[in-house]
C-alpha cells in the first residue's frame, strides 16, 4: 500500500486540538503514521485546508425503504445522470441517487464513512446488498427496534437482560451497528392505522408506552457497551407543538451514563423543534430546544437541516409519512414489517416561498448556531429527508456565514425571518467548528473516534483536502467560494488511497462494513433463543433459519466483538 | 443439512422453493447419492419444479449454431461466441432474470451497461403496469405475516392463487392463525373480484363477477362511495349500486383489510390505470382504517430483479444505456416495445421463455436477430437460440437472493449438485462480462 | 363459428407441467387447449377434447376445446399463458409496455380433422422460415 | 428568419436520438458545427452530418432561427426537446418525444408523431397536422406535474393518456383521441373535436375537458347542467354542452367535463 506526504496544508483536527496549524500528514499501511515512510508519495497541498474524512452519521442510503423512495420517483432519477466512464458505473436520481453514484458522491464531498440509520431486521439481507454496491466509503447500518414485538414485551415484563440478550442476537443476525429507535410504539400503532402521540400514549394491545420503550433500550444499549448509544427518532416528527415532546425525550434516558460519549443520540431534531398550533401560526421553537441540549450531558443531536428543495422524504416513521401526504396528496409508499417497523416514503417540495418550509430551513440553522458545544450537534440532512446530502456544501456556507444567511432571508418566505430567531444570530462557524459537526464530532458519537473523525497517530488514513487558502479567504464574505470548495474535494484519501482528485473520481475501492457483536451469558442467550424460535414460528411468515444474515452478505467486515457475558451473569 | 438414515442420505430443511413470489421457505428436500429423492410441504408446482432437475436429456453442453444447426460445444466458445454478438450489437436487448438470483442479475446490469444495450425483465409482461401505478400514486403496503396477524377481510382481484400462488392463502393470508387472528380462517373475511368463477373464487366468502374490462369503472365506484360520492349509475361493471356501497362500508369497517391483485387488473383494459385506481382506493381507505395492497408476483425473483435494477440504476425495468446513462420509459425502452419496433439487434435471454410468452410478432423479431441464451432447460426460446448456454437451477443446484413478493430477501439456498460441468447464470454471466471487457 | 372474448393466464397444471419442460407431452396437454363455456361448446357442436381453431387479427392457432371449470362464462374463452395463446395475442402495448394479453376478439371454429401442434413443432413451423 | 435545412439520409434501424435538434443549439453555430452535433444511434455516438444533410444558414439568435426537415423521421426520438425559441417544421412523420420539456418556439410536424410528443410541455406551441400516438402532453413516469403551459394542436386523431396529469396549457385535437384523456388532470384545457371512446377525465381533480363526438361518460362523473356558447380558459366554444363535474372517485374533484348536444 502506497505510503503519503500530504504536505503544507492548514490543519483542522478538533479532536486532537488542532485548530488550522500548518503541518504535515504522514500515512502508511493505511494509517496516520507519526513519520514520513521511505518513498512516501508527496501531495502538496500548500494554500489548501486539510480535514479529516468526512463521516456521516444518519443518511438514509441503502435498503429497502431507500430503493422503494427510488422506485416511486423515476422523474427524480430522470433530473440527475451519470454516465459511465472507464473508471465509474452510471447512475441516475438527484433525492435518491442509486448506490454506485451515492459512493461517488460522497467521495467528491470528501466523505470516507456513511452509516444508514434504519434497517428493518426483515430486510436487513437487502440493506447489505445495497451497501455493498456502495463504493468509495466505510458503511453501517442500524436495526430498527421501535416496534419490535419481543423488545416491547421483555420490556414490559421487566425483563430488560432478556431485551439485552435478544437486542444483542438482533444486532448479530442483521449484522448491525447499532440500535435505531423510531417513533418508539408508533410504528406498531400504525399495524391498525394508530399512532402513539405522546411519551406516555400506550402501544395498542402491548401495554407499554414510548418512554418506557426509549428508557428500556438506553439502558439495554449500555448493558451491552456498544460503540453508539442509541440513535432516537423521537415521536411525533413534524407536527406542530412537538418541541415539547422533544425536550421531554432528551430527559427520558438521563439516569443512563457513559464515560466516552453520549447516551442519547436524538436525530433529525429540526423536525422536532416546531411550535404552533396550525400551520398558520407555525413557528420555530429552535431555541427552547437547543436550550434543553445546551444544558443536558447525556444527549447529542444532528440537525436534518432543511436545504429547500424537491425531494423525497423516508422514515420508519409509517404514520408520519401518512400525515405528510394527507398533507400534500402527493404519491405515497407504505411499508410496514411484521413485528418490528413501519417505513413510509413520499416526495415533499419544500417550496423557498412557502413559509412553513421557509422557517423548516431557518429552524435547522438555528439549531446549529444556538447548541453553544459543536460537539454537541452534528450537521446532517437526515438525507433526503430535509435535501440531499450533496447539499451540505450549501449548508456549511450558510453556517460559516451570516451574509449568506442574510442574502437567503431576503429571498424565502418573510416568515423565516419573523417566526425564528435566525436573523438575529450573528455566530458565524469557523472551519474547526465545520470539522467538528462534519467529522469529529460524527466519529465520537458513533463511538468509532479512535479511528475515524481525526489525524492523529493510528487514525484511518481518511483525509479530505479542499482548495481554501484560510490565509485569504473570508468565508463569512466569500461564502460562494465555500460552497464551491466544499463540494469538490481537491483530494479525498481514503484508507490512504487517493480517491478523488479536483473533484474528480480517480480511484474505485469498496470500503468495509462495521458490525456489533456483543456476547451476552450463554444461558441467558439460550433462552432467549427458544423464545424466539417459539414466536417466529407462529407471527413471522419466514422460518427462523431463513433470518440471520449470512456472513457471505457483507463485504470487506469489520466486526466489533463486545464482551457483554456480565449480562445474565 | 442434518443426517439422517444412511451416511448418503441427506435432509435439507428450511429450502427456499424457485418457483413462484410466494418464495415459500419451509420446503424439506431428501437427498440420496446427490439425487432429490422426496419434497415436503411444496405445491404441486414447486415440487414439478424440484423434480425437474432430473429431467431426462437435460442439456448439459453449451450449443452453437452452425449452418442453421445447432452443434455442441465448449463453455469457453460459447461465452466467446456471446461476447462476440454482444460487442457487436449496437442495440442489444437483454431480457429475463425473473428466475435467477440477484447475483446473477448484477452481472446482467454490468453486461447491459457495458454494451450500451436495453435491459428489461418479465416484470415487463407482468406487473410492469403496477410499476407504472406505483410510481403514478404510491403503495400502501406490508409484509405478509402483517397480513397473518391482523388481517379481518382479504380481498384477491384479478387474480387467481388457488393456481398461480398455491400455497398463498394457506401460508399468509386466510387459513393460517396469526396474533391477533387465533382462530385463523374464522376470524377472517375472503372476498374475490374477478370475471370468472375461479377456484379461488369458489372458497371465498363472497364473489363479486365484475364484466370483463370493466374493474376501472368498479374501482371508481368503490372509492366513490367510500369517500361518500354519488355513483351516477344503478349497475357499474355489472355490480349493482346497492351493492357497490355495501362493499365500500364493509371496506371501511374492517380493522385491516389488504388486496392482492394480479394479471387480471395488469393485462386487461385500463392496465396500470385499474392498479392505480386499486390503489388510490387503498389510500382513501387509509382514512377510515388500515388497508394495504401487493401485487401478486408470479416468478420466485421477478421482484428481486427489480430490486437491483433500481438500487443499481434508479429504475426497476426496462432500463436503456445506450446514451451512456440509465434512461427509462416503459412503452418505448421495454422489450415487447423495441422489438416490434425492430429497435434492437441482439438479443441476451436469460432465466425466461419470451418465445414461449411473448405474443408472435415480438418472438418473429426475436427469431430475426443473434439470440444468445442462458437456462437450464430445452424451451421455446433455446429452440430459436443461435448460443445456449445451459446453466443451473439457482435454489436447488446454486443458492442465491431472491426477493418474496413483498420485496423481503431470503437466501435460496443450494440443495444438490448441478451436472457436471454445468455452470451457474452468475459464473456464465460474469465470464461473458469479462470476454467483453478484455482488451478493452 | 362463435365470437368470444379471449384471456390468457396460468393454471396450476400449466405450471407444473412448464416446470417439468416446455418441450413434454404433460405440457401440451395442459396448455394446448382452450376453455369453453358449455353453452358455446353446444353452438359450436362440439365436446370437451374436440380440437378447435381460434383465430384473431395476429393469427390462428389448433388446440383442444375443454370444458370450463372456473365458469360459467358464457362469450369468454380462456387459453392459458404460452405459445399456443401467444400465437393470436395482438400486437403494441398502447406504450405502457404491457402487450394485448386478455380481451382479445377472437372466432372460434370446430377443427376435429386438424392436428394440435407440440410446442417444438409450433416454434418450428412459425419461426423458422424467418 | 434563418433557415437551417435537414434532409434525412438513410436511417438505422435502432432508431436516433437526437435531442441536440433544436434552434437553441442551432443558433449562432456554423453549418460545420451543427453537422458535428452529438446523435445516438442504438448505443454509438455519432454526428448529426452522418444522418443528415446540412444546408442554410442559421441565425444567432433562436428566436431567429427556423430548423426545416426534408423527410420522414419516424425513428428519430426527442427532436426539438427542451426548445425555448425558433422553429422548427418537420415535413413528414417524426419520432417519439417531438417538443419533450418544450418551454417555446414552435414546433409543426406535418406528417404524424409517434408517443410522448409535448412530453412535460411548458410553453410553446406544438402543431401536428396528422395523428399523434399516446400520452400527447402527457407527463413522464411518476410525474404529477406534467404539461405546465403552451399549447398543442393535433388535425389528425391522437392516442391513449392525452394531457396525463395536465397542470396548465391547453391541448386541442380535431380529430378523435384515445382513452383516458386528461387522466390526473388538475388544470388546464383538452378539447376534443371527435369523439373519445371513454374514461375521459378519470381520476381528474380540475381541469376542463371538451368532447364534441360521442363519448362513454364513467360514472363517477354527476351532471351539473346544460351550457350555452360557454368559454373555457378564453376559448369561446359554440353550441349547447352538458357540463359534468368529476371524477368523485376523488376527494373533493373539481373537474369539468363537457359534452356537446
Amino acid at each position: 500500500m502506497a505510503s503519503l506526504i500530504i504536505k503544507n496544508g492548514t490543519v483542522y483536527d478538533p479532536a486532537n486540538n488542532v485548530n488550522g496549524e500548518k503541518m504535515d500528514i504522514y500515512i502508511k499501511d493505511g494509517k496516520i503514521v507519526e513519520k514520513a515512510a521511505r518513498g512516501a508519495k508527496k501531495i502538496d497541498c500548500n494554500g489548501k485546508i486539510i480535514m479529516p474524512g468526512g463521516v456521516e452519521i444518519h443518511s438514509h442510503i441503502a435498503g429497502g425503504k431507500v430503493n422503494s423512495g427510488r422506485l416511486l420517483r423515476p422523474e427524480d432519477h430522470k433530473k440527475l445522470v451519470m454516465p459511465k466512464t472507464k473508471l465509474t458505473r452510471s447512475g441516475s436520481g438527484f433525492s435518491t441517487p442509486s448506490t454506485f453514484m451515492t459512493g461517488y458522491l460522497y467521495s467528491k464531498l470528501g466523505y470516507t464513512t456513511a452509516m444508514t440509520p434504519a434497517m428493518p431486521p426483515l430486510m436487513a439481507r437487502h440493506t447489505h446488498e445495497e451497501l455493498n454496491d456502495i463504493p468509495m466509503l466505510d458503511k453501517g447500518s442500524y436495526p430498527l427496534t421501535d416496534g419490535n414485538w419481543f423488545i416491547m414485551r421483555y420490556l414490559k415484563d421487566g425483563d430488560i437482560e432478556k431485551a439485552a440478550a435478544y437486542a444483542a442476537w438482533l444486532l448479530r443476525s442483521t449484522k448491525g451497528f447499532a440500535l435505531k429507535i423510531t417513533n418508539p410504539g408508533g410504528t406498531e400503532a400504525w399495524g391498525w392505522g394508530k399512532n402513539c402521540k405522546s411519551l406516555d400514549d400506550p402501544v395498542p394491545y402491548f401495554d407499554i408506552t414510548p418512554r418506557e420503550i426509549i428508557k428500556g433500550l438506553a439502558e439495554v444499549n449500555e448493558m451491552l457497551g456498544l460503540p453508539h448509544s442509541i440513535h432516537l427518532q423521537a415521536n411525533n416528527l413534524g407536527r406542530l407543538g412537538n418541541y415539547e415532546t422533544t425536550i421531554d425525550t432528551i430527559k427520558v434516558p438521563s439516569g443512563t451514563k457513559n464515560k466516552d460519549r453520549q447516551t442519547l443520540h436524538l436525530t433529525h431534531v429540526q423536525f422536532h423543534s416546531y411550535g404552533g398550533d396550525s400551520w398558520k401560526n407555525f413557528e420555530s421553537e429552535a431555541e427552547t430546544v437547543a436550550k434543553a441540549v445546551n444544558k443536558t450531558d447525556n444527549a447529542i443531536i444532528d440537525t436534518g437541516n432543511v436545504t429547500l428543495d424537491n425531494t423525497t422524504t423516508m422514515t420508519a416513521d409509517g404514520p408520519m409519512e401518512y400525515y405528510l401526504q394527507s398533507l400534500t396528496h402527493f404519491k405515497w409508499m407504505n411499508r410496514d414489517v411484521e413485528l418490528e417497523t413501519a417505513p413510509g416514503i413520499t416526495p415533499f417540495i419544500y417550496s423557498p416561498k412557502m413559509s412553513t418550509a421557509a422557517i423548516q430551513w431557518a429552524i435547522g440553522l438555528e439549531l446549529g448556531l444556538l447548541i453553544k458545544d459543536p460537539w454537541k450537534v452534528l450537521m446532517t440532512t437526515d438525507h433526503p429527508n430535509g435535501g440531499p446530502f450533496t447539499r451540505y456544501p450549501r449548508i456549511i456556507s450558510w453556517l460559516m456565514s451570516r451574509p449568506a444567511r442574510d442574502e437567503m432571508l431576503e429571498k424565502v418566505n418573510a416568515a423565516a425571518g419573523k417566526r425564528s430567531s435566525l436573523a438575529s444570530i450573528d455566530r458565524e462557524y469557523d472551519f474547526n467548528d465545520i470539522a467538528t459537526v462534519t467529522r469529529a464530532g460524527q466519529a465520537r458519537s458513533l463511538g468509532l473516534s479512535e479511528t475515524k473523525g481525526h489525524l492523529g497517530i493510528g487514525a484511518h488514513g481518511d483525509v479530505a483536502v479542499y482548495d481554501i487558502d484560510p490565509d485569504n479567504m473570508d468565508p463569512s464574505k466569500d461564502f460562494k467560494g465555500i460552497e464551491k470548495a466544499f463540494s469538490a474535494a481537491a483530494y479525498t484519501i481514503k484508507g490512504g488511497e487517493v480517491l478523488v482528485r479536483d473533484g474528480e473520481i480517480v480511484k474505485v475501492t469498496y470500503g468495509n462494513t462495521y458490525w456489533t457483536n456483543p456476547h451476552v451469558d450463554k444461558s441467558l442467550e439460550k433462552e432467549v433463543l427458544s423464545d424466539i424460535e417459539y414466536n417466529f414460528k407462529r407471527y413471522y411468515s419466514v422460518n427462523l433459519a431463513n433470518y440471520p444474515v449470512q456472513d457471505k452478505y457483507v463485504k470487506n467486515p469489520i466486526e466489533l466483538k463486545i464482551d457483554a457475558q456480565k449480562v445474565g451473569a | 443439512m442434518q443426517e439422517s438414515l444412511s451416511k448418503r442420505c441427506t435432509v435439507a430443511s428450511d429450502v427456499v422453493c424457485p418457483f413462484c413470489g410466494t418464495l415459500c421457505d419451509d420446503i424439506e428436500v431428501d437427498v440420496k447419492d446427490n439425487k432429490i429423492t422426496d419434497v415436503r410441504h411444496a405445491c404441486r408446482i414447486g415440487t414439478a419444479k424440484f423434480f425437474s432437475v432430473l429431467e431426462e436429456g437435460r442439456p448439459t453442453k453449451p450449443l452453437i449454431r452452425k449452418n442453421g444447426v445447432m452443434v455442441e460445444t465448449t463453455v469457453d466458445t460459447a461465452v466467446k461466441k456471446a461476447a462476440e454478438i454482444l460487442k457487436k450489437s449496437i442495440r442489444p436487448l437483454l431480457y429475463g432474470w425473473s428466475s435467477t438470483s440477484c447475483e446473477a442479475h448484477a452481472h446482467g446490469i454490468a453486461i447491459a451497461e457495458e454494451v450500451g444495450g436495453v435491459i428489461d425483465g418479465t416484470t415487463s409482461v407482468c406487473h410492469g403496469p403496477s410499476v407504472l401505478a406505483i410510481q403514478d400514486v404510491g403503495c400502501p403496503s406490508c409484509t405478509l405475516a402483517e397480513v397473518k396477524n391482523r388481517a379481518d377481510l382479504v380481498i384477491y382481484w384479478g387474480c387467481n392463487p388457488m393456481h398461480a400462488h398455491p400455497r398463498h392463502l394457506s401460508r399468509y393470508t386466510i387459513y393460517p392463525r396469526g396474533y391477533f387472528r387465533e382462530r385463523g380462517h374464522q376470524d377472517r373475511e375472503l372476498i374475490v373480484i374477478d370475471v370468472r368463477k375461479t377456484d379461488t373464487a369458489k372458497i371465498a366468502n363472497k364473489f363479486i363477477k365484475v364484466d370483463y374490462g370493466r374493474d376501472y369503472e368498479l374501482l371508481g365506484a368503490i372509492r366513490a362511495a367510500v369517500n361518500g360520492n354519488e355513483i351516477n349509475a344503478e349497475v357499474v361493471g355489472g355490480v349493482t349500486k346497492e351493492e357497490i356501497q355495501k362493499l365500500a362500508e364493509k371496506l371501511k369497517n374492517c380493522q385491516f383489510g389488504v388486496i392482492f391483485f394480479g394479471m387480471g387488473l395488469t393485462m386487461t383494459s385500463a392496465k396500470h390505470r385499474n392498479i392505480d385506481n386499486a390503489i388510490c382506493l387503498t389510500k382513501d381507505l387509509n382514512r377510515h382504517t388500515k388497508f394495504s395492497i401487493m401485487p401478486m408476483r408470479g416468478h420466485y425473483n421477478v421482484t428481486g430483479f427489480g430490486e437491483v435494477l433500481t438500487w443499481q440504476t434508479g429504475y426497476p425495468y426496462a432500463v436503456d444505456f445506450s446514451t451512456g446513462y440509465p434512461r427509462y420509459n416503459p412503452g418505448e425502452t421495454s422489450a415487447n416495445d423495441v422489438l416490434q419496433r425492430g429497435e434492437a439487434d441482439a438479443a441476451l435471454i436469460v432465466a425466461s421463455d419470451p418465445v414461449a410468452h411473448f405474443p408472435r410478432k415480438s418472438v418473429e423479431y426475436l427469431a430475426k436477430m443473434p439470440l444468445i441464451y442462458i437456462g437450464p432447460h430445452h424451451t421455446p426460446t433455446s429452440l430459436l437460440a443461435d448460443v445456449f448456454i445451459p446453466s443451473t437451477f439457482v435454489g436447488i443446484e446454486t443458492g442465491g437472493t431472491a426477493y418474496r413478493m413483498d420485496t423481503v430477501p431470503l437466501y435460496a439456498k443450494k440443495v444438490v449438485d448441478g451436472p457436471k460441468g454445468v455452470l451457474s447464470d452468475e459464473e456464465i454471466l460474469e465470464r461473458i462480462y469479462k470476454e467483453i471487457v478484455r482488451g478493452k | 363459428m362463435i365470437e368470444v372474448n379471449l384471456i390468457t393466464g396460468r393454471t396450476i397444471e400449466q405450471g407444473a407441467s412448464m416446470e417439468i419442460s416446455k418441450l413434454s407431452d404433460e405440457y401440451t396437454k395442459a396448455t394446448a387447449i382452450c376453455e369453453l363455456d358449455s353453452e358455446d361448446m353446444t353452438q359450436l357442436g362440439i365436446k370437451d377434447g374436440d380440437n378447435v381453431k381460434v383465430s384473431s387479427v395476429a393469427g390462428s392457432v389448433i388446440v383442444k376445446a375443454r370444458n370450463a371449470t372456473q365458469g360459467p362464462h358464457k362469450g369468454m374463452a380462456f387459453i392459458p399463458m404460452g405459445p399456443w395463446a401467444n400465437s393470436i395475442t395482438g400486437t403494441g402495448s398502447d406504450s405502457t409496455g404491457m402487450p394485448p394479453f386478455k380481451g382479445i376478439d377472437v372466432k372460434i371454429e370446430e377443427a376435429k380433422a386438424e392436428k394440435v401442434l407440440s410446442a417444438r413443432e409450433l416454434i418450428e413451423e412459425v419461426y423458422r422460415g424467418i | 428568419m434563418k433557415e437551417i435545412i435537414l434532409t434525412p439520409k438513410e436511417l438505422p434501424d435502432v432508431g436516433l436520438i437526437a435531442e441536440t435538434i433544436t434552434p437553441d443549439l442551432f443558433a449562432g453555430k456554423s453549418i460545420g458545427k451543427i453537422a458535428s452535433l452529438l446523435i445516438f444511434a442504438g448505443n454509438q455516438r455519432k454526428k448529426l452530418g452522418d444522418f443528415f444533410e446540412v444546408a442554410g444558414k442559421s441565425a444567432d439568435d433562436a428566436s431567429d432561427t427556423r430548423i426545416v426537415i426534408k423527410g420522414d423521421i419516424t425513428k428519430v426520438k426527442m427532436v426539438g426537446k427542451g426548445t425555448k425559441a425558433g422553429e422548427i417544421v418537420i415535413e413528414g412523420s417524426a419520432g417519439m418525444y417531438v417538443g419533450e420539456e418544450m418551454r417555446g418556439g414552435k414546433i409543426t410536424v406535418l406528417g404524424n408523431v409517434d408517443s410522448f410528443a409535448g412530453q412535460t410541455m411548458r410553453g410553446g406551441e406544438l402543431v401536428i397536422k396528422g395523428n399523434a400516438g399516446d400520452y400527447l402532453g402527457a407527463a413522464y413516469r411518476g410525474d404529477w406535474r406534467g404539461m405546465r403551459g403552451g399549447v398543442i394542436l393535433v388535425e389528425g386523431n391522437a392516442g391513449a393518456e392525452t394531457g396525463l396529469f395536465m397542470v396548465g396549457g391547453k391541448i386541442k385535437i380535431k380529430g378523435n383521441c384515445g382513452t383516458f384523456a386528461g387522466v390526473h388532470m388538475k388544470k388546464g384545457l383538452i378539447i376534443i373535436e371527435g369523439q373519445t371512446p371513454e374514461r375521459a377525465g378519470a381520476e381528474m381533480t380540475g381541469g376542463s375537458i371538451v368532447v364534441m363526438g360521442d363519448t362513454d361518460i364513467l360514472p363517477t362523473f354527476a351532471p351539473v347542467n346544460e351550457e350555452k356558447n360557454p368559454e373555457i380558459d378564453g376559448e369561446k366554444l359554440k353550441g349547447t354542452f352538458q357540463t359534468y363535474s368529476g371524477d368523485h372517485a376523488e376527494r373533493g374533484a373539481k373537474g369539468m367535463l363537457y359534452k356537446f348536444v
